[in-house]
C-alpha cells in the first residue's frame, strides 16, 4: 500500500512537430502536469520520488508479465507489447527526470543515486523486450531475475525521498 | 416473441455499449491506485445515467425530439451555441480517444504499432456511418462487447475476500499515498465516464430515428434499468480486477495492456483473448456512436436533416460533419498524443460539461407541452434534482482539482 | 425590424428608471389580412422583467411544474414581470426602449396558460389543437 | 376570439419542417414590419433562418464569432438570411410546418453545397439501414 504514483512521464517533452500540434490543442489543460523548473531541493526530491514510483510500476508490470508468460497465460504478441511498453515507460521516466536541473549539491547526489537504479532497470527491461520480440520466452525468467530486488530498491528510495 | 427478442437484444447491447475507452481507463486506473475506495462513484454514475437516459428516451418517444434539438429550443440560440461548441469539442475528443482505443487493442493483439491502425480504423468507422448497415454493426459490436464479462469471471475465479472488499467499498478511504485532490479528481473522471453526454445524444437520436412511440416506453425502461446497471457491473469488475492484481504490486496502469493483465493472470490465454475482444468491441461501438453524435449535435442545433438511416444525399451536411469529425479524431491520435491521456481529459471535461446537457433535459421532461401525462414522476424529479446539484458541484470543482492534483498526478 | 432587436433590450421609463429587459414579445393573431395574404400575426406588447432566464425556459406559463430545485433556480417569470403594451413605447434606439409613464403603471402580464401543442393555419386563422 | 402567443417561447429556435416532412433549419429570427401608420404595432411578416439570421441574434463576441464562422463555412455567399413569408407557414407546434419545399428556400444552398461535396462518394444515394 505504500506505492506512489506519478504522471510526469506522460508529458515528456518530445520534439516531434506533430506532437506539438496535438499538444497545442489541449495546451490549456495539459499545463497541469508539466515538469517545470525546480525551485527547492524539496521539490526536486519529490520529483525523484515520483520517478522512482513510475520506474517501480514499470518493473512490476514486467515482472507480472514474465510470471504470466512462464505459466503460459499470455500470447507472445501481447507479452512483447506489454514488455515494450514497460521498457519505454521506464525510459520515459528517466528521460524526464534527467532533464530536470538539480538545484543544489544535495539534489545532485540524489540524482546520482536514482540513476544508479534507473540505468540497470532500463537495461533489464530492454533485454526482456528484445527476448520477447524474438519469441525467446524461455530466457525471460533468467533475464527478469534482477527485477524483484530493483523494485524493492525503488520503493525504498521513494520512501526515503518523501 | 419477436418483441421479446428485440427487447433482449436491446438490453444486451446496452450492457456492452455502456463500457467504452473512458470506463476501461478510469476503472482500471482508479482500481490500481485507490483500490475500491472509488467504487461508490461507479454506483452513483450508473444511477445518474439511468435517471437521465430514461428521461431522454421518454422525451424522444413521446415528443419525437432528440436531446440537442431541445437544448437549442430551451437554452436559446446563444447559450445553446456555447453548449454546442463545448459538447462538440468533448465528443470529438472522446471520438479520438475511442479510435485510439480500437487501435491500441489491435496493437495488443498483433504487436503492430497502433498508429498504423488509426487510418484503417477511421476509414472503417466512417464506412459504417456512411452506408454499411449501421444498426447491424452497432448491435454486433455491442454483443461482442459482452466478452468483457470475462473480467467479472476472472474476479470471481480469483476467490477474493468478498467481505473485505465490500467493507473497503462501503468505507472508502483515501490511501495514505494519494492526495485528496487526486482522489476527488478521479471521482470526477469516473462520474464523467459513466455519464458521458454522447450517450444521451446517441440514445435519444436513435429513438427518434426509429420512431419510438409511447408503446416503446417499456422497451426504453428495460434497456435503461437492466442494461446500464449490468454495464456498470462490468466497469466495476475492471476496477476490482485492478484493485486485486495491480494495486498490491504498485502498478499504475498507463497502457491498455496493463488493464488485461489481471484477466490473463487468472484465466490464461482464453481469458486474455476474450478481454482483448471485449476492449476492441467496446471501443469500436463507442467510436461509431461518438462519430454520429458529433453529427447529431451540430445538425440538431441548426435544424438540418440528420440520421444514419436516411440516404447520405438526403442529409449531406450531417454526413459531412461525421466525415470531418472522424478525420479530425483520427488526426488527433496520429499526432502521437497518448490515447490514454486523451481519454482522461475527455472524461474529465465531459464531467465538467454534464450540467449543460442534463439541465435542459430535466426542464423538458417536466413540460406537459412536450410530454403530456408522461412528465417526470416525483421520484425521478427528486433523484434528478439531487444529481443536478452533484453535477454542478463536480463541474465547478473540475478545473481547480485538475490544477491542484496536477491532472491526477498527486 | 427584427424580433431580436427587441429581445433583451433595456426598458427605461420616463424618469430614466430601468424597468427591466424584454424577455418575450407577445403576438396576437388577427383575421385574414387584406389581399388574402393569410392570417396576420401582430405584435401586441412586450414582456419585461428582471429575471428572463426562467421565462425563456417556459417557466411561469400556466402550470408551474417540475422539481422545487428548478423553480428555485429559474424563478417564476410572473415574479417581477411586467407587460408593456406597444402603445406605451416612445422610442426604440440602440437596444433601449423608452416608454411613457412609470414602471409602476405597467400591468402584470396576463398568463396565457400552457403552450398549446399545435396551431394550424386554416381558412385565414390559426386554430389551436391540443 | 383573438389568440395570443409569446414569440420567443413558442416560435424562436423551433424546428422548421418543409412540405415533404424534411427538416429545413430553425426559426433563427422573425421579421417585423411597421404597417405604415406609425403608432400601430408591427406585423410579423416572415420567419428568418440561416446562420446570417442567427448571427444577428447573438450579442456576445464569442457567439457572434462562432455564428459568423458557421455562416462562412456552411453557407458561403449567403450573408442575408433566408426568408419564409408567414403565409407559407402551415402550422405552429413543437415544430413549424411550412407549405414550401426546403430546396426552394435559400437555406437549401448550404445543403446543396454539402451534397455536391459528398455526392461523388459511392453510396451517397443508398439508405444505410
Amino acid at each position: 500500500m505504500n506505492q506512489r504514483h506519478h504522471r510526469h512521464a506522460w508529458v515528456r517533452q518530445r520534439s516531434r512537430l506533430a506532437q506539438a500540434v496535438g499538444l497545442g490543442l489541449v495546451a490549456l489543460i495539459a499545463t497541469a502536469g508539466c515538469t517545470g523548473p525546480v525551485r527547492s531541493d524539496g521539490v526536486y526530491a519529490s520529483k525523484a520520488a515520483a520517478t522512482a514510483e513510475a520506474a517501480a510500476s514499470a518493473v512490476e508490470t514486467a515482472q507480472l508479465a514474465v510470471q504470466e508468460a512462464a505459466a503460459g497465460e499470455l500470447f507472445g504478441r501481447s507479452l512483447a507489447q506489454t514488455l515494450a511498453e514497460a521498457a519505454s515507460d521506464a525510459g520515459d521516466a528517466q528521460a524526464t527526470f534527467d532533464a530536470i536541473q538539480p538545484p543544489d549539491r544535495r539534489s545532485k547526489v540524489l540524482r546520482g543515486q536514482l540513476d544508479r537504479l534507473l540505468t540497470p532497470a532500463a537495461s533489464v527491461l530492454a533485454d526482456l523486450r528484445i527476448a520477447a520480440r524474438w519469441g525467446d520466452t524461455a530466457a525471460l525468467p533468467r533475464l527478469a531475475a534482477p527485477l524483484p530486488k530493483l523494485a524493492e530498491e525503488f520503493q525504498r528510495f521513494e520512501e526515503a525521498c518523501r | 416473441m419477436r418483441k421479446l427478442l428485440e427487447i433482449a437484444l436491446g438490453v444486451l447491447t446496452a450492457i456492452g455499449g455502456f463500457v467504452d475507452i473512458g470506463d476501461l481507463v478510469a476503472s482500471t486506473e482508479t482500481g490500481a491506485r485507490f483500490g475500491l475506495g472509488l467504487a461508490w462513484v461507479v454506483v452513483v454514475g450508473v444511477l445518474g445515467i439511468i435517471v437521465y437516459a430514461e428521461m431522454a428516451g421518454r422525451v424522444a418517444s413521446v415528443s419525437g425530439r432528440a436531446v440537442f434539438d431541445l437544448v437549442r429550443e430551451r437554452l436559446g440560440a446563444g447559450v445553446g451555441l456555447l453548449n454546442l461548441a463545448a459538447s462538440f469539442f468533448i465528443t470529438l475528443l472522446t471520438l479520438a480517444a475511442e479510435i485510439g482505443g480500437v487501435a491500441l487493442s489491435l496493437q495488443l493483439a498483433t504487436s503492430v504499432n497502433y498508429l498504423l491502425f488509426v487510418p484503417i480504423v477511421g476509414l472503417l468507422v466512417w464506412l459504417v456511418c456512411w452506408r454499411v448497415r449501421f444498426e447491424l454493426m452497432d448491435n454486433a459490436v455491442g454483443l461482442l462487447g459482452l466478452a468483457l464479462i470475462v473480467v467479472a469471471v476472472a474476479v470471481w475465479r480469483a476467490h477474493p475476500d468478498w467481505g473485505a472488499m465490500l467493507h473497503s467499498a462501503t468505507h472508502p478511504v483515501v490511501p495514505g499515498t494519494e492526495s485528496h485532490a487526486a482522489y476527488w479528481y478521479f471521482a470526477i473522471a469516473l462520474l464523467g465516464s459513466a455519464m458521458t453526454p454522447y450517450e444521451v445524444f446517441f440514445f435519444s437520436s436513435g429513438a427518434v430515428e426509429q420512431r419510438w412511440t409511447r408503446s416503446d416506453l417499456l422497451v426504453n425502461r428495460l434497456n435503461v434499468y437492466i442494461g446500464f446497471p449490468l454495464g456498470g457491473l462490468l466497469a466495476l469488475a475492471l476496477m476490482v480486477a485492478a484493485a486485486l492484481v495491480l494495486e498490491p504490486r504498485g502498478i499504475d496502469p498507463s497502457h491498455l495492456s496493463q488493464a488485461a493483465l489481471p484477466t490473463s493472470l487468472v484465466l490464461g490465454k482464453l481469458g486474455l483473448a476474450l478481454a482483448l475482444l471485449g476492449f476492441f468491441a467496446c471501443t469500436s461501438g463507442a467510436a461509431l456512436e461518438t462519430a454520429l453524435s458529433c453529427g447529431y449535435s451540430i445538425a440538431q442545433y441548426f435544424g438540418w436533416p440528420w440520421g444514419k438511416l436516411i440516404k447520405p444525399a438526403r442529409a449531406p451536411r450531417f454526413q459531412l460533419i461525421v466525415l470531418v469529425s472522424i478525420a479530425l479524431g483520427a488526426g488527433l491520435v496520429l499526432t502521437t498524443l497518448d490515447p490514454i491521456k486523451l481519454t482522461e481529459y475527455a472524461i474529465v471535461l465531459s464531467a465538467a460539461a454534464l450540467p449543460l446537457t442534463y439541465l435542459p433535459l430535466l426542464i423538458v421532461a417536466n413540460d406537459p407541452a412536450y410530454l403530456g401525462d408522461k412528465v417526470n414522476s416525483r421520484l425521478s424529479n427528486a433523484i434528478a434534482s439531487a444529481y443536478l446539484v452533484v453535477l454542478v458541484v463536480a463541474s465547478v470543482a473540475t478545473v481547480p482539482l485538475m490544477v491542484v492534483s496536477k491532472a491526477g498526478g498527486g | 425590424m427584427r424580433l431580436s432587436e427587441l429581445l433583451g433590450a433595456e426598458v427605461v421609463d420616463e424618469h430614466g428608471h430601468t424597468v427591466g429587459k424584454v424577455h418575450d414579445v407577445r403576438l396576437v393573431q388577427e383575421g385574414p389580412r387584406p389581399g388574402g395574404a393569410g392570417p396576420g400575426l401582430r405584435v401586441e406588447g412586450l414582456l419585461v422583467g428582471r429575471r428572463a432566464l426562467g421565462a425563456r425556459f417556459g417557466f411561469g406559463r400556466g402550470a408551474d411544474r417540475g422539481p422545487w430545485l428548478l423553480k428555485a433556480l429559474l424563478g417564476s417569470a410572473g415574479h417581477d414581470g411586467r407587460y408593456l403594451p406597444w402603445g406605451r413605447i416612445r422610442s426604440i434606439q440602440a437596444r433601449q426602449i423608452r416608454i411613457t409613464g412609470t414602471a409602476g403603471d405597467l400591468p402584470r402580464p396576463e398568463p396565457l396558460g400552457e403552450v398549446p401543442l399545435h396551431r394550424e393555419q386554416t381558412e385565414g386563422s390559426w386554430r389551436v389543437r391540443r | 376570439m383573438a389568440q395570443r402567443l409569446d414569440a420567443a417561447l413558442e416560435l424562436l429556435d423551433r424546428q422548421l419542417v418543409d412540405k415533404d416532412g424534411q427538416l429545413a433549419g430553425k426559426v433563427d429570427d422573425l421579421e417585423l414590419t411597421d404597417p405604415g401608420d406609425n403608432p400601430d404595432p408591427p406585423d410579423v411578416t416572415a420567419i428568418l433562418t440561416g446562420p446570417a439570421a442567427l448571427a444577428g441574434r447573438l450579442h456576445t463576441p464569442v457567439g457572434r464569432w462562432l455564428a459568423k464562422a458557421a455562416a462562412r463555412l456552411l453557407a458561403p455567399g449567403h450573408q442575408q438570411p433566408s426568408r419564409v413569408p408567414l403565409d407559407q407557414v402551415e402550422a405552429v407546434g413543437a415544430s413549424i410546418q411550412l407549405k414550401v419545399a426546403a430546396g426552394q428556400l435559400d437555406a437549401g444552398a448550404g445543403e446543396a453545397r454539402a451534397r455536391r461535396l459528398i455526392g461523388g462518394i459511392p453510396g451517397a444515394g443508398d439508405a444505410a439501414q
